[in-house]
């Protein structure tokens, strides 16, 4: 299955996109997605414990089981205000 | 609860937002907040700060907040803006209003908001160097 | 620390005092309180507040209350009106603004001024109610 | 010696003035003050230990000793705000 993945902040620096896809097996979790992403790209890895996913407009537990087409973010911690 | 937010790179008209303030008279405080951009951020002397969003989960994650104040206060209203984009130093972020019957009210679900704001809401910062083209 | 501080029996134009804000730019946050005349005390219906103060007196309180302030906090200025006299339902009879470099600092200091003030500062109040002449 | 002393806020309806003067021993304190007041002013009676007392503009302990021209205030708890 495919999901679509949005980066922001400076994950698009580190990345050099601010999107993309990524092919997964079936029943894949958050936690298999970001171990994929880090693959792709090195730059992301070491920042695993600081990176939130989002699928849609909720948060997703790194244990949460994507489905085909999910719109996921990945982002580090947020800083408004 | 009446809930206003607005998410925007439009310059905060604090002056204005306090004129159009609408409460019952059963409400006795009003709360405000404005987060302001400071010239300096650890060493850095800035001359502003870029702020992104990924607004659609920014809005949603604003809207469970209000929910989960109407939950614990009997707040009448809240408005919330946020600033997108630049905002150079000595211009608000952040404007927020609160209304409330009483004082405690007010200012418990005031903190409460931002310090949730901090932690959910999908907004980033980049701090702009004053020496930067 | 600047301090402002006004007790008068005109109206609080609280749009025309946020207008008017100075801070410097190594400060972060604006924290504001109106405190507005509610239609109910207790059991009766009110048509306003009439406030009295022992004004000499009150004055010296309240700068009692900001020597503490910027005893404790880092405040950079610090603003209150207090109307006197007859004030409506619906109207504000008190306005504070703080300022200070972090959200937090400026929330406890006003909250801080707040609580002293009702402690402290010789004003009285005597709802009017509804039905009086 | 004499004190002066003005009543505020439901103090003016309880004495029907908002000031007066009293004389008092050299020596006496707040408290021989209240006393003295409350035998002048009945309705004042009772209501002692939620009376303030101020010389000037600073409040006054019960035992502080008043001086010949005190400008003493009396009132109930306040209510600014």
């Amino acid at each position: 299955m495919n999901v679509n993945v949005q980066f922001f902040s400076y994950f698009k620096q580190l990345t050099g996109t601010s999107a993309t896809s990524e092919a997964l097996p079936e029943g894949a979790t958050v936690a298999e997605l970001l171990t994929a992403l880090a693959a792709r790209f090195p730059k992301l890895r070491g920042g695993e414990k600081s990176t939130l996913v989002a699928v849609g407009v909720e948060y997703a537990a790194k244990d949460q089981v994507l489905r085909e087409g999910d719109e996921v973010s990945v982002f580090p911690p947020v800083q408004g205000g | 609860m009446i809930r206003t937010l607005t998410i925007s790179p439009d310059p905060i008209d604090e002056a204005a937002l306090v004129a159009k303030r609408r409460m019952s008279q059963g409400m006795g405080a009003a709360v405000y907040f404005a987060g302001v951009v400071r010239e300096m951020e650890g060493e850095r002397a800035l001359k502003g700060i870029d702020y992104e969003a990924f607004r659609a989960m920014a809005e949603h994650q604003f809207h469970l907040i209000f929910a989960a104040m109407k939950q614990r206060w009997p707040v009448e209203s809240v408005r919330v803006v946020h600033r997108i984009g630049f905002v150079q130093v000595n211009e608000a972020s952040l404007w927020v209003e609160v209304i409330a019957p009483h004082r405690g009210e007010a200012f418990a679900a005031c903190q409460f908001l931002i310090e949730e704001m901090k932690a959910k809401v999908t907004i980033w910062k980049r701090g702009i160097e004053e020496t930067a083209a």
